[in-house]
């Protein structure tokens, strides 16, 4: 790699810094861009379209869907916690039919590139929502939320053991467009996340997506009883961040040919650069959108600038590049 | 029109009884906002650990004057977020997002309306008060509180109504009791056509009961906790039956905060009715 | 249990509050008061005996200490995250000899109540400390931190395995004076971690602790690699504090006779009460400390306050009250 | 003496070049700072998501006055910590938490000293260079920087010292390189008994070399990145050689900041020394 490294400094403001080239792919799907929305904090794009052009970052990643439609959990749904919050919205949706008339032909219509979330009870339910989606035009990649600790069975975390996340798969896969790229989305609640991403990439997946949200609780000290009416939730925002670095290392370091889309925290530039230096190839912006309805196209500006004050003339290079060996000059410094 | 993202000055800082009254300048802010809207307010900066915005309905707007628009907003310290907002100071910045929701229809034809605020829950009802006499509106107010001091805006609001009636359930002024103890004569004496509220959950759904019983029209404006205030995490839904006569559990944020009285589910707010749309099956 | 609500406000500020009996026990352990600090965090008491007495809290848990002397590893070993920290000391120590010649006491004379943490590269090494420590004097509690994710052996991590947890504990047991009540220091980063904690009550733990540290990473985006020289880190702090209260609520639920010392990004009182109400005997106050070196001593009289405005006259009745069936006021409302 | 712990009201905010000087009070604190001593700042208050308190250098100590005891540090901004510090305006309240870490140790008997300070590494030579003075000992400063706007105090400093040098990596102001390009001179010139210095840990590695080439007892202070500031937590240490000739990995805000310049590992500063106690074995 060729790189002329500009310090940061008087003029490292973004001023007269050389454009970069931000394109990537997750598998087969080639963006032009690497800065997602994250499921469940985007809904399907439109509310955010008022806040920022949608067709300029990477693309949506819907909420989560079910076949049929759901009414979710009831309230409260959240709670704030130290630079994070919880949730447990329980998958509130539509149903996929209603998904695909509705808020999928709303997003090819204006134009977005759309990753639609799936989301099932069972390994059935995951292989017929893939079926629905075969035909369907305007489908960048699906995303397989098989780790969302807020379904109403809390048996069915698929993506705590390695057996049913890979028949979660293996049935998306079957069902599915061969064309369409499939991301299994993790959870951080497990004793090995390597173990979890080798077993769904054999069973087919062509990508993972890292992380979800990891279970947690608060207290509320008026009822003195669990804040949310699920008991748990899943715990979100900047102060998961170095476990989601973490995961996108560890499944980089092991897997470093599978692509990651990474998320968890991400609330500026910086903190998306560190997801690709730990091996992601492009990211999702989630929980920090509520603070700022118009943080995923910002955080993509603020990493444009970061990869070019790096020297950096495209993203890929900078894919992983927490990973390589020892530069020349400490090799050097070593040898002396 | 799309809400607006922004980062507002703080004109003022006044105390009102337990409230403080933050004038925050707001280009193209104040354009847009109707009765009922409301704004959200990023809390401690980029390294606060606060990471969700607070909502606060918009009090006063005033859309020309020396700093080209602004917004007053009402705040009662509830927790660490409302603390830290009514601690800032004359030119401070801060993030505003807004304005957010769906405001209170009016009526097209002049109406005798009641106006019914709990607490700050007075704040939208200054701006709706003038725009409703504006249209030849008869305004009449119930404001209620706990005890005086959770009163906000009694002094002022009376210019605007034809008559206001405070109740107090510790008595400390006005009527001993709650709104609703008055509402149902005030009714009667205004042969009120229209109701609107806004105050907590409990005096909400009472007032809906009320206005019911009588077949008054009532639009109340609810307060859920919200994530992020502009449709896309569903934390902020409550029961509402659509116009199809189906239960959905609906985004307040964006479907509301102002909904018609009639609309909500009152006594089930909290839970999912068994009959909503998609509600939990037996056995699953 | 009969309780006055008192309601915050303007008599809130702890003013003409009955004080409240903070006694509680961890095991066979009795102590007058329920604030600890946490290991690693309070080095082994000096230095924060000049903010406060440290005789005046529950006691002090000690730095984790290993058979032989331990440089730790090389630095940097922090790296400061949103709301936490991340920390990758690699157990420096002085070794169990010198521990107990210098550090204990000076404990024991100072007369601070005193848990012992110990940690071993192998269960022979966990047999062995539990041996030297057996007939020393002035030890409440051995709190067996099996759980440490900084150790240099990154096999070794034992706390993510039931076997291997419960095997310490057994040589841990076997060792030990049988009247000293062993605590084993779980680790978060484990798919089901009622499992880890019934395995080591079978294997003869006498409590648990938790939360240890999850498992972290930051990049640092001048070198453009891992910010810590040990790569990964232990993230600590409020952040996590929601994933504490969470694995505390989830082993009182399911072991409800399991004393458990609850910690994980306690800042203040009500935190505190948060882990008491979720089924915690007593707490541990970590890298709070490092931003208020008082913080023990604060929380536990915060705590005292936080109690008494609610009416509870001892800590005892509060601990796992949020498991509480519906209130009668709940279930009269239910049947209207 | 045992640190305080106590809130402290900003004083005073000046802008120095590229540094902002804070006073601010601290009763009590003045009284027991030595020179080489520093303070610990927490930064953005209770809800904030920066944990850390910031090091400090302790710049002047002022145990009397209006304010019954104030302190001043020199703060150059590095990162979020730092930034919102210099954002402090008068009356603001900070949390300190000093003074920490072992001081310079002085000489019983007057001697020749050089004090090199690197960047706002002069700060805490102001202190030590009127206390040394007081003791009758000869007082030489050589202060660098990569260039001009870097150096603090320059001016100031003059005053308490025989002579000033300065160096700049880019020759902005005075001699162009780096301090140990004119500190052999300097030693020779002045006979200097004793070095004290204070910089960046590149610098310090540099100036005792040349410290234990000529024999001269040297005395550096370290910045290392610290959790506690209170030896707790064990994440500032460096390698340093004990009395017993054993190298042991050392806390550096409670056995330093300030180390005998031949008693640190300079060069395997970041690293563990193979033959330091307890250090990994083969295999391990
Ligand atoms: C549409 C709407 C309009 C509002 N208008 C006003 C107003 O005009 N004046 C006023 O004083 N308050 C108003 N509120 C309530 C105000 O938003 C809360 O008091 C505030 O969010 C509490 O934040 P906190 O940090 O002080 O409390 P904390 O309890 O520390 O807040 C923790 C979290 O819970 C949320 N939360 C807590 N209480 C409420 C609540 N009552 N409503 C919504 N979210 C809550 C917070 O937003 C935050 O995310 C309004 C709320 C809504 C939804
Ligand atoms: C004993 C001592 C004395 C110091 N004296 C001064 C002084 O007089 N004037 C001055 O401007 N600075 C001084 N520093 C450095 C100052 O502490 C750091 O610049 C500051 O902590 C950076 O915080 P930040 O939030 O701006 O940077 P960030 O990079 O955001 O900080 C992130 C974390 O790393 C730590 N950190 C980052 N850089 C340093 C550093 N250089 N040293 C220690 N910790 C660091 C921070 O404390 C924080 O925990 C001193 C440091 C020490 C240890
Ligand atoms: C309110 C909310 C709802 C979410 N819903 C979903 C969902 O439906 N499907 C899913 O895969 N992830 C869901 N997530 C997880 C996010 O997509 C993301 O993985 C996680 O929050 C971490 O990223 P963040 O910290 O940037 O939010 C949700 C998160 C939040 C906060
Ligand atoms: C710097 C540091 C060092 C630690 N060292 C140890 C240790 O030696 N043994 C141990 O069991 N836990 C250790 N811990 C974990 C804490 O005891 C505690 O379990 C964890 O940090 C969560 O609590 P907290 O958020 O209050 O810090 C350490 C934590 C920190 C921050
Ligand atoms: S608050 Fe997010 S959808 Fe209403
Ligand atoms: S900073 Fe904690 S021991 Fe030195």
């Amino acid at each position: 790699m060729s790189r002329a490294l500009i310090t940061s400094g008087p003029m490292g403001s973004g001023l007269n810094l050389p454009a970069v080239d931000m394109s990537t792919s997750i598998a087969s799907f080639e963006t032009p861009m690497p800065v997602f929305t994250a499921s469940g904090c985007a809904a399907a794009g439109k509310e955010l379209d008022q806040f920022f052009d949608i067709t300029q970052i990477g693309g949506i990643v819907t909420k989560s869907v079910m076949l049929n439609a759901r009414s979710g959990r009831a309230t409260p749904r959240m709670a704030e916690t130290p630079s994070g919050m919880l949730n447990s919205i329980g998958l509130q949706g539509p149903g996929i039919d209603a998904f695909i008339e509705n808020d999928l032909a709303w997003l090819r219509q204006r134009g977005a590139r759309t990753v639609v979330s799936i989301a099932g009870g069972s390994v059935e339910e995951y292989g017929k929502l893939a079926a629905k989606l075969r035909n369907v035009e305007g489908i960048s990649a699906i995303e397989v939320n098989i780790s969302c600790p807020n379904v109403e069975d809390r048996g069915q975390v698929f993506a705590c053991d390695p057996n049913s996340a890979s028949q979660v798969i293996q049935a998306v896969k079957r069902n599915s467009d061969t064309r369409v790229p499939i991301i299994a989305k993790l959870s951080p609640d497990v004793t090995n996340i390597v173990t979890i991403a080798q077993s769904v990439e054999r069973a087919g997946a062509d990508a993972v997506a890292v992380i979800n949200t990891t279970l947690g609780m608060v207290i509320n000290l008026d009822t003195m009883r669990p804040a949310l009416a699920g008991i748990t939730g899943g715990l979100s925002g900047p102060a998961i961040r170095p476990m989601a670095v973490r995961c996108v290392w560890q499944i980089h370091q092991a897997l470093p040919d599978l692509p990651i889309l990474g998320m968890g925290g991400i609330r500026n530039g910086d903190d998306a650069l560190q997801f690709i230096f730990a091996g992601a190839s492009a990211v999702s912006v989630g929980t920090v959108t509520f603070n700022d309805p118009s943080a995923p196209m910002r955080v993509q500006n603020e990493l444009e600038v970061a990869l070019a004050m790096r020297g950096f003339t495209t993203l890929r290079e900078a894919i992983g590049y927490a990973h390589r060996g020892p530069d020349l000059d400490e090799v050097a410094e070593e040898q002396e | 029109m799309a809400p607006l993202q922004l980062t507002g000055q703080v004109l003022d800082v006044r105390r009102a009884g337990m409230y403080t009254v933050l004038s925050l300048t707001a280009p193209g802010l104040a354009e847009r906002t109707k009765p009922g809207h409301f704004l959200n307010i990023g809390i401690g900066g980029d390294e606060s650990g606060l990471l969700l915005r607070r909502s606060f309905a918009i009090y006063q707007a005033q859309s020309r004057g020396v700093y080209g628009g602004s917004v007053d907003i009402v705040v009662g310290v509830h927790g660490k977020g409302t603390q830290w907002l009514v601690e800032r100071r004359r030119h401070d910045n801060l993030s505003i997002v807004g304005p957010l929701g769906k405001p209170f229809t009016l009526p097209k034809d002049p109406a005798n309306c009641i106006l019914v605020g709990g607490g700050y829950g007075t704040a939208p009802l200054f701006m709706l008060a003038d725009q409703l006499r504006e249209r030849g509106c008869r305004v009449d107010v119930i404001a209620g509180a706990a005890t005086e001091e959770k009163l906000f805006g009694t002094l002022e609001i009376k210019r605007a109504a034809s008559t206001l009636t405070v109740t107090t359930e510790d008595g400390s002024m006005g009527v001993q009791g709650r709104v609703t103890d008055v509402l149902d004569d005030i009714i009667t004496k205004t042969s009120a056509d229209v109701i609107y509220a806004c105050g907590p959950m409990g005096m909400l759904a009472a007032v809906a009961n009320v206005a019911a019983a009588r077949g008054v029209y009532a639009q109340c404006s609810v307060e859920e906790s919200m994530a992020c205030g502009i449709g896309v995490c569903m934390t902020c839904v409550l029961p509402v039956i659509g116009d199809d006569g189906i239960t959905r559990m609906v985004r307040s944020c964006v479907e509301g905060p102002v909904f018609r009285g009639d609309r909500v589910r009152w006594s089930e707010v909290g839970t999912v009715p068994t009959d909503a749309l998609g509600a939990p099956t037996e056995g699953h």
